[in-house]
């Protein structure tokens, strides 16, 4: 019964998180003065890439590389309780706390890390080695802040996290804790890699990059994670911060106010080169988690 | 009994009579001289048995029937017995040794040599001063005569120098003896030491010019310049007997006439001895003449025994045997190294490596050196504990320090020198071996095993099963000649037998959850770890005796009851795995530093026991918990040995190089094997010391920064190795740091974390390196940019590398997620937030070099020499499979390690632990299932995995690009691995953190050393004369201090 | 110079020091126990009128035979040192001693060997023994060596003469021990009439052995370094 | 007190001679003087009553090994010409 | 002073003289031969100190001849164990003293040379 409800929440994440992409698209198009896609235009790109019948693959890895992608994301899913309160849709969250979460983050970079170096190509381990780069100091402020949090409520269950917020926005991490919401938010910049953390991404936009390796399904199946892991990044920084979703009508819009953010400012700030962006999420971002700490 | 009279009767009637064949075949001298030699050998061995076996009293022989004082009489005692023993059967190897050389010669060279022997035993025996003048004149005139031996100009000027030298010594004696006689009416030794000579004015003066006579015939530093050129420049056969039997005499000499002298002149004695002691070993280093090293050594050795003399009182009972097992050492194995140098016949240190092809002569080598260590299981090491442990006893730490700071100059060219002899060797000059000089060597050798034997039994400090290992090791080197493939069965056998032994049948019972575990990480882990021996081929000659040691020494730690027993265990798993790394091709230069870090940690941890006995009076482990008042002080003196074994920050330079450098096979058993020797060794440290022991408390935290830095730097450094061993060694780095982190939070979670990330880190790692050795022992090459698109050819190393990395980076569901889990929970706990915060980002660091690892190794286009690779040999994959299984079964079910070590550690840190309920491990803070984690992970993977295999179902398998040739060639072979460099702009932000400042600190102070040794040995300028004054100066300086004039 | 200097600092503490040696110097009074042990016991045990000699050949006899092996030990590494390198050095360029010389050592050469013997034969009534004798004889020789340079005595002579007497005196040692009450107890022959020339028992024969060894040896040592000198 | 004068005397001559050994520059000078100190040395171990060591000191110090120092110079010097 | 004026007095006082004597010419002279000289003086020094200390006053040889009466002998004589020592040392001094200048002549032979400077070979 238990999977019946996962899948539902699941359905409905992709489903919303299909939509944001395509609403998001088209608000940086109107900032940048253009027209944009339509706003159903990702659920075009996912269904045609699934429906491609021809494949290519470079070997096991190759193949597997998109699944463990997947699995990273979804698992995320799994282990993310949803909406406060509701037992139906706080999936498995149960087998594991904050902890499981931030590392199950790793899972799906390992595994599309691996399937893209198989396909040996340079500009994939280009990608690659600047998104690992990247991607180990976006970490350090996030993990002074989620250490910062579990000193504030004593725990790392982020279900109880979650309840210790109810009451009201006063109540919400953002006010108890601002430092640490201040680091947290910053690293998720990085996290969401959009400009100005977005070169990670530059060798994908080369038409020979990783996207012409991985194709047709592969691709959809990337990119089904993309929006999975998209969502369940914004909703873990609600649950931690923003006091939670009580139901689905919060959790949309508290998740697309976050999710917008990054978008916001990508389309602001230019890009850092990556060992810029490195000294950068050492120093504002990681100062602010070490202050989180001390003035808990 | 024939009387000890005839030792001299025969000595001089067949030297005289040997003048009837000074024309005669030489052979028949020879013949008659080395009769006449053994029979005095006998005599001398018939006394000391009789002493030994039966209650003998100590006789006195009187010459021309009257009694002293009115006749010069000798004595015949169990001290002298001993002496004349070692100094004749010296003589008699020396003989054989110098045989072509005296042969050469003809009789007059074969009277002098005998009556240097005779002269020397006189000097043991004789009871009257003035004889004893007489006799020390005929051993130095011998000496200088048998100086020019080898006809070398440099031989020539250095007898002169030292008959310069020697001629004054024995004119100050001289002065000194008639002035005794004036002031004390006697000649006779024991009178002058009845006499109140030291009250008479003018009287003290006569002592001190006649110890002072004795003092500079033991060649004290720095008036002993003379002393070194004739070291160097005399054939070693000389320099054998002088350091071997001239020395110990001397040695004797000051212990009969230091009674006159009384209590007061012990600690001028020690005094003199320090500067020896260390002004000689300090200088030592710079060395790089192998006789004159030698030289500076045994001056070293005798400064020790001078100390050791001057501290006679506080030794007590233990006197004799500290005094006996010390002097043993250095006599049997000084001499046998001046004996092998002769053989090799090279001055330069750099030019032993001719010894490359000759296993028998590095044994040698191996032997005599480590004896004069004083590492186990050799006599010293017994002599050099007891020696520390009575001196700590009686408080005298700055003695204690002296005597370990010179060991440690004394290890830094000893070994340094070792190393250098198994140096490849490029030219292959033959080395030819004369059976009659390399037999005294080997007779030594097993003089020095025998010793070991009974010194470890007559200090009672060992049990004879403490030798079931050696006796093994033994075995299976008298068996060397056998193919690897038994004697690897061999090894696994008797390893399988000791942890069936151990734990098996006593921990297993006792359900001593530490000893199981680490019995289990040591013991299995060995057997795990021997099959890739198996792949070898030939005889291996030497390894497997070493790896029965250090596996022996390993079970040794887990089984010591005493700190003794864990000294001992240490310093043989120490020494064994030198060996072993040294074995490796380029491992000199870094097993050297291995080994002086490891001997200054032992030192340390040497220290810190002999405080722990100073305020228990016991040597159990068990009263380290009653150390109250230094609990601080022991605490970080032992702790240093074990840092330096787990390579934390400061101490970790020595890891990478060893371990890359070491043989595939050795480096899994080191990395993850050895160094949890340093784990346990803090877990029993801890245990015993600080948990009931609050003045320890803030140890730990310094501990913590230290491991969580390691851990940064170890993963930071790791990250831009392009040698696949390097990569994982540092990596070992972070890992120990982790897991020092984990010990030194002091906690029920802290501990749970690193015990069990002990287990997990021996498994996985074991699993990389075995997996990584594995892919070397196919392509032949250790650099990362070398390899790559090794997936299929090696798809089971591959999925090993992949598990490996999983767990290393704890990613789930994997257990390597545990570690990460606990340790979130713990650190949060216990308020460490920043030390944590960083161990974690280096945790995350981690996942770089994991993916550099299994990336840069087995993705990417493939090699175009490695096209035709096959998958690793089959032994290197058993133990890998067997590994990852074990990997999987905790994965899943972690609760079967976790439950029993929480359990364990409640005993200790009560409350804290994990909950449990049903796979559900929780804390205060959060909870965690591995079981059901797995179980979702299984499920959705698998899902996915079909809908993709589901959708697309014609997958054709192309070629990846390769764009590495494309056009140029390269010029450098790393450019052409396409992902080499792969973290430079991390290095570019970062890289700061990787610079080898500690490396260049460490370097630097050791070039210091050597800046500063070069400049003090200038004073040492070869000129006799200056020599002479430095003699002078020293009789000057010395009764100035003697009298206060300071 | 400045070095100098620094060497006279120190020997003017060397000069302290043997100073302070003598601090306590008050000159002999009477003498001490064992002197007068010898003295006055000396005669009848020994019996030698000549205490040095009864000290230096009996009571520290020991002495004397380790003193004996130095002299020994030298003429052997000076013979076997500068021997060495010059054995197939035949031509020998002699240069020619004055007429007096070579007459005067014809005469005084014999009589300086005689009286060599003469003095370590009495070396227990008088002034003398077998080092002097000895070294008498070898002046004696070395004399004639210098008159007479082509005058040869045989390296093996010596050593012959020498080793026999090295023998001896060590054979003598061991009668001691025994027939009498130790090592070179010259008890082991009557010690006859007191101031005789024989009496003193061994004594006689111990400096006869020590006096042909001594004079054997520094001969032995001048030879070595005499042959040497011809070679060009 | 006759002792004494001559005592006196031959201690400064020995001195003197000594010194003589040491600095001058010239060995056959030298060697004579040191051979000479000997001598003189055994006249005052006669008035030191020790006539035993007179003759030794004669025949050995002061004639030896005179005799042995020229035989090394004469070597020296010859090998130098 | 005068009753410190007697012949012992003047015996040491001339030996340690000599010895200081020879041991400046042992560390300041350059030529092997004259550091040789230097030996064989401190050597003689030594002597003459040890004769002087068994020297007392009024008093004869040991030699117990028609001068000396036996029963008496112990007031009479001089300590004859100082001599019997410096019997044995000047001989060993002999000994010593050849073996230096045979050493001399050898370092001669191969470098032609007798400045003690030149002869540094060895060292550190």
């Amino acid at each position: 019964m238990k999977i019946v409800y996962v899948l539902l929440g699941l359905f409905i994440i992709i489903n919303y998180g299909l939509l944001q992409a395509g609403v998001l698209r088209r608000i940086t198009a109107r900032v940048g003065k253009r027209i944009g896609v339509p706003f159903y235009q990702p659920y075009i790109d996912l269904i045609k890439n699934y429906a491609i019948r021809s494949q290519f693959s470079h070997g096991v890895m190759f193949y597997l590389g998109p699944v463990f992608r997947l699995s990273g994301g979804v698992g995320i899913f799994l282990f993310m309780p949803l909406i406060f309160g509701n037992e139906i849709f706080s999936n498995y969250s149960m087998a594991g706390d904050l902890i499981l979460i931030m590392y199950f983050m790793f899972i799906g970079m390992l595994g599309m890390a691996l399937g893209a170096g198989e396909g040996g190509h340079p500009y994939s381990i280009i990608g690659i080695t600047r998104g690992l780069s990247q991607f180990t100091t976006v970490e350090v402020p996030f993990t002074l802040a989620v250490i910062s949090i579990a000193i504030q409520y004593q725990t790392l269950s982020i279900t109880e996290i979650v309840a210790a917020q109810q009451g009201g926005i006063m109540h919400w991490t953002l006010m108890t804790n601002p430092l640490a919401t201040g680091a947290a938010m910053l690293s998720f910049l990085g996290m969401m890699m959009y400009a100005p953390f977005n070169v990670v991404n530059a060798p994908q936009e080369n038409p020979l990059g990783p996207p012409t390796e991985f194709h047709g399904t592969f691709l959809g199946m990337l990119q089904t994670n993309r929006v999975i892991l998209g969502v369940m990044e914004a909703i873990l920084f609600m649950n931690l911060f923003f006091g939670g979703a009580t139901n689905w009508g919060i959790l949309f819009i508290k998740a697309f106010l976050i999710y917008f953010y990054p978008v916001f400012v990508g389309a602001v700030f230019p890009r850092y080169r990556i060992d810029q962006s490195i000294r950068w999420f050492l120093y504002l971002p990681t100062a602010l988690g070490i202050l989180a700490i001390i003035f808990i | 009994m024939v009387g000890p009279i005839y030792i001299i009767a025969i000595s001089l009637g067949t030297a005289f009579s040997l003048g009837f064949f000074k024309k005669a075949n030489r052979n028949i001298s020879f013949g008659l001289m080395f009769f006449a030699m053994a029979f005095v050998t006998f005599i001398s061995g018939q006394w000391l048995y009789a002493f030994l076996s039966h209650q003998q009293e100590t006789i006195q022989i009187f010459t021309a029937g009257f009694k002293p004082p009115f006749s010069i009489s000798l004595q015949m005692g169990f001290h002298e017995a001993v002496f004349l023993t070692m100094i004749n059967v010296l003589g008699l190897l020396s003989a054989i040794y110098l045989f072509d050389h005296l042969k050469e010669k003809g009789a007059n060279m074969m009277m002098v040599f005998m009556l240097l022997f005779m002269g020397l035993n006189v000097v043991v025996m004789t009871r009257d001063i003035f004889n004893l003048f007489v006799f020390l004149e005929i051993s130095s005139i011998t000496l200088v005569g048998l100086i020019i031996l080898e006809k070398k100009q440099d031989a020539i000027s250095s007898g002169f120098k030292y008959l310069i030298a020697s001629g004054i010594i024995s004119q100050i004696l001289l002065i000194g003896i008639i002035a005794a006689y004036y002031y004390g009416g006697s000649l006779f030794i024991n009178d002058m030491v009845d006499s109140n000579l030291l009250f008479v004015k003018g009287g003290s003066v006569a002592v001190f010019l006649i110890l002072i006579a004795v003092v500079l015939e033991l060649k004290p530093f720095p008036a002993n310049g003379w002393a070194l050129d004739v070291y160097q420049s005399a054939t070693p056969g000389i320099g054998a007997i002088v350091s071997g039997a001239v020395a110990t005499t001397s040695l004797f000499i000051l212990y009969k006439l230091l009674p006159i002298g009384g209590d007061a002149w012990l600690l001028p004695i020690g005094i003199t001895g320090v500067i020896s002691f260390l002004g000689s070993n300090f200088l030592g280093i710079n060395q790089k003449n192998a006789n004159r090293i030698l030289g500076y050594s045994s001056i070293g050795q005798v400064g020790l025994l001078m100390i050791i003399m001057s501290l006679s009182k506080d030794l007590g009972d233990k006197f004799e045997f500290v005094f006996f097992s010390i002097l043993i050492s250095h006599y049997l194995a000084k001499a046998g190294l001046f004996w092998i140098s002769g053989i090799i016949n090279k001055d330069e240190i750099g030019q032993w490596n001719i010894i490359k092809n000759k296993p028998g002569l590095i044994v040698l080598t191996g032997v005599f050196m480590l004896t004069l260590l004083g590492l186990p299981p050799f006599p010293s090491f017994y002599g050099k504990w007891e020696l520390i442990m009575n001196l700590a006893h009686s408080g005298n730490f700055t003695w204690i320090a002296i005597i370990l700071l010179g060991s440690f100059f004394e290890a830094i060219y000893l070994l340094r020198w070792f190393g250098k002899t198994l140096m490849n060797n490029e030219n292959s000059e033959e080395l030819i071996v004369k059976f009659h000089k390399i037999f005294p060597a080997v007779i030594s050798s097993f003089l020095i095993l025998m010793f070991s034997f009974l010194t470890a039994r007559w200090s009672g400090l060992m049990s004879v099963k403490y030798f079931i290992p050696f006796a093994i090791a033994l075995l299976l080197f008298a068996l060397d000649f056998l193919p690897v493939f038994i004697k690897n069965i061999m090894a696994i056998a008797t390893v399988s037998w000791y942890s069936y032994v151990l734990i098996y049948q006593t921990y297993i019972p006792e359900n001593d959850i530490l000893r199981i575990i680490f019995g289990f990480i040591f013991l299995i882990g060995a057997i795990l770890l021997l099959f890739p021996g198996f792949t070898f081929k030939g005889k291996r000659r030497g390894f497997y005796p070493l790896v029965i040691l250090m596996f022996s020494g390993l079970a040794g730690l887990i089984e010591a009851r005493t700190t003794f027993q864990f000294f001992f265990a240490w310093e043989m798993m120490t020494l064994a795995s030198y060996l072993l790394i040294i074995r490796g091709k380029n491992a000199k230069k870094t097993s050297f530093s291995y080994i002086l870090f490891s001997m200054a940690g032992a030192f340390m941890m040497f220290i810190g026991f002999g405080l722990a006995y100073f305020e228990t009076g016991s040597i159990s482990l068990n009263a380290l918990a009653d150390v109250l008042i230094y609990a601080n002080w022991v605490y970080i003196l032992v702790a240093v040995g074990f840092l330096v074994k787990i390579a934390s920050l400061g101490v970790h330079i020595w890891l990478p190089d060893s371990y890359t450098e070491a043989d595939d096979d050795v480096t899994p058993m080191i990395s993850s094997i050895l160094v949890k020797s340093g784990v346990f060794g803090l877990i029993i440290l801890m245990l015993s010391m600080s948990l009931k022991n609050a003045a320890s408390s803030n140890i730990p935290y310094i501990l913590g920064w230290i491991g969580a830095l390691s851990a940064l730097i170890g993963n930071m450094l790791a990250i831009y190795q392009e040698d696949v061993k390097k990569l994982v060694a540092y990596s070992s780095i972070g890992i120990m740091g982790y897991i020092l982190f984990g010990l030194s939070m002091m906690s029920h979670l802290g501990w749970l974390t690193a015990i069990s990330y002990s287990i997990v880190h021996f498994l996985y790692k074991a699993l990389l390196f075995l997996a990584v050795a594995g892919i070397i022992y196919r392509t032949k090459t250790r650099n990362i940019y070398e390899m790559g698109g090794l997936i299929k050819r090696m798809p089971l190393s591959f999925i090993s590398v992949l598990i490996g990395i999983i767990t290393l980076a704890g990613m789930p569901p994997l257990v390597g997620f545990a570690g990460k889990w606990m340790f979130y929970n713990a650190v949060i706990l216990k308020g460490w937030y920043f030390q944590g915060a960083i161990v974690f980002f280096s945790g995350i660091v981690a996942f770089l070099y994991c993916f550099k690892l299994i990336h840069n190794i087995f993705l990417g286009p493939i090699k175009d020499n490695h096209r035709k690779l096959k998958e690793t040999s089959v032994w290197w994959l058993i133990p890998q499979f067997v590994l990852i299984i074990g990997i999987m079964i905790i994965s899943v079910y972690p609760k079967i390690i976790l439950e029993p070590i929480g359990l364990y550690l409640s005993m200790y840190f009560p409350g804290e632990g994990l909950v449990w309920a049903g796979t559900t491990a929780s804390t205060s803070l959060g909870y965690w299932d591995a079981t059901q984690i797995m179980m979702v992970f299984a499920g959705m993977f698998g899902v996915i995995f079909i809908i993709l295999f589901l959708m697309s179902r014609k997958v054709q398998v192309v070629e990846q690009f390769n764009i590495v040739f494309q056009a140029e060639r390269p010029e450098r072979p790393e450019t052409t691995h396409y992902a080499h460099n792969m973290y430079a702009p991390y290095n570019k932000a970062l890289g700061f953190l990787a610079a080898p400042f500690i490396t260049n600190s460490w370097e630097f102070i050791y070039e210091s050393f050597h800046a500063i040794g070069d400049q003090i040995r200038k004073f040492y300028t070869g000129n006799g004369q200056t020599y002479a004054l430095h003699i002078v100066m020293y009789v000057v300086a010395f009764y100035l201090f003697i009298n206060g004039g300071f | 110079m400045v070095k100098n200097a620094f060497i006279f600092l120190i020997l003017i503490g060397v000069a302290m020091i043997l100073v302070n040696l003598f601090a306590g110097f008050t000159g002999n009074v009477d003498l001490g126990q064992i002197a007068n042990h010898y003295v006055a016991n000396g005669p009848a045990e020994v019996g030698s009128a000549n205490i040095v000699t009864a000290v230096v050949v009996t009571y520290r006899g020991f002495d004397t035979l380790g003193e004996v092996t130095i002299l020994f030990l030298s003429a052997a590494i000076v013979g076997f040192f500068l021997k060495i390198e010059n054995t197939d050095n035949t031509e020998r360029n002699l240069k020619y001693t004055s007429e007096i010389l070579n007459t005067a050592s014809q005469v005084l050469v014999p009589i300086m060997i005689l009286f060599g013997v003469y003095v370590f034969i009495n070396g227990h009534l008088s002034p003398g023994g077998g080092f002097q004798g000895g070294a008498i004889i070898a002046s004696g020789l070395v004399l004639m060596f210098i008159a007479q340079p082509k005058k040869e005595i045989g390296h093996k002579l010596i050593n012959i003469i020498e080793s026999i007497s090295g023998v001896g005196f060590v054979l003598m040692g061991l009668a001691g021990v025994l027939f009498a009450g130790g090592f070179l107890d010259n008890n082991v022959i009557g010690l006859g009439k007191f101031g005789t020339l024989f009496s003193a028992g061994a004594i006689p024969i111990i400096y006869i052995f020590v006096g042909l060894k001594v004079g054997s040896e520094l001969t032995g040592i001048a030879l070595s370094l005499k042959e040497n000198q011809n070679e060009a | 007190m006759l002792n004494i004068i001559l005592a006196i005397f031959l201690g400064i001559l020995i001195i003197v001679l000594a010194i003589m050994a040491v600095l001058n520059k010239n060995i056959v000078v030298a060697i004579i003087a040191a051979g000479a100190v000997s001598l003189f040395a055994s006249v005052l171990y006669l008035i030191l009553a020790a006539p035993d060591v007179a003759m030794t000191e004669a025949a050995i110090g002061s004639g030896l090994s005179t005799i042995i120092f020229f035989y090394v110079l004469n070597k020296i010097n010859r090998q130098n010409g | 002073m005068m009753e410190k004026l007697n012949i012992q007095n003047i015996g040491l006082t001339v030996g340690i003289l000599v010895i200081l004597v020879g041991l400046w010419g042992l560390l300041t002279q350059k030529n092997l031969i004259k550091i040789v000289i230097g030996f064989a003086l401190f050597d003689t020094g030594t002597h003459i100190l040890m004769v002087s200390i068994g020297y007392i006053k009024y008093r004869t040889a040991p030699i117990l001849d028609e001068a000396v009466d036996i029963r008496n002998a112990a007031k009479l004589v001089v300590d004859p164990i100082p001599q019997a020592l410096v019997l044995t040392a000047i001989v060993i001094g002999l000994g010593i003293t050849a073996l230096m200048l045979s050493y001399v002549l050898k370092m001669y032979q191969n470098k032609k040379s007798l400045e003690i400077n030149n002869y540094k070979d060895l060292k550190w």
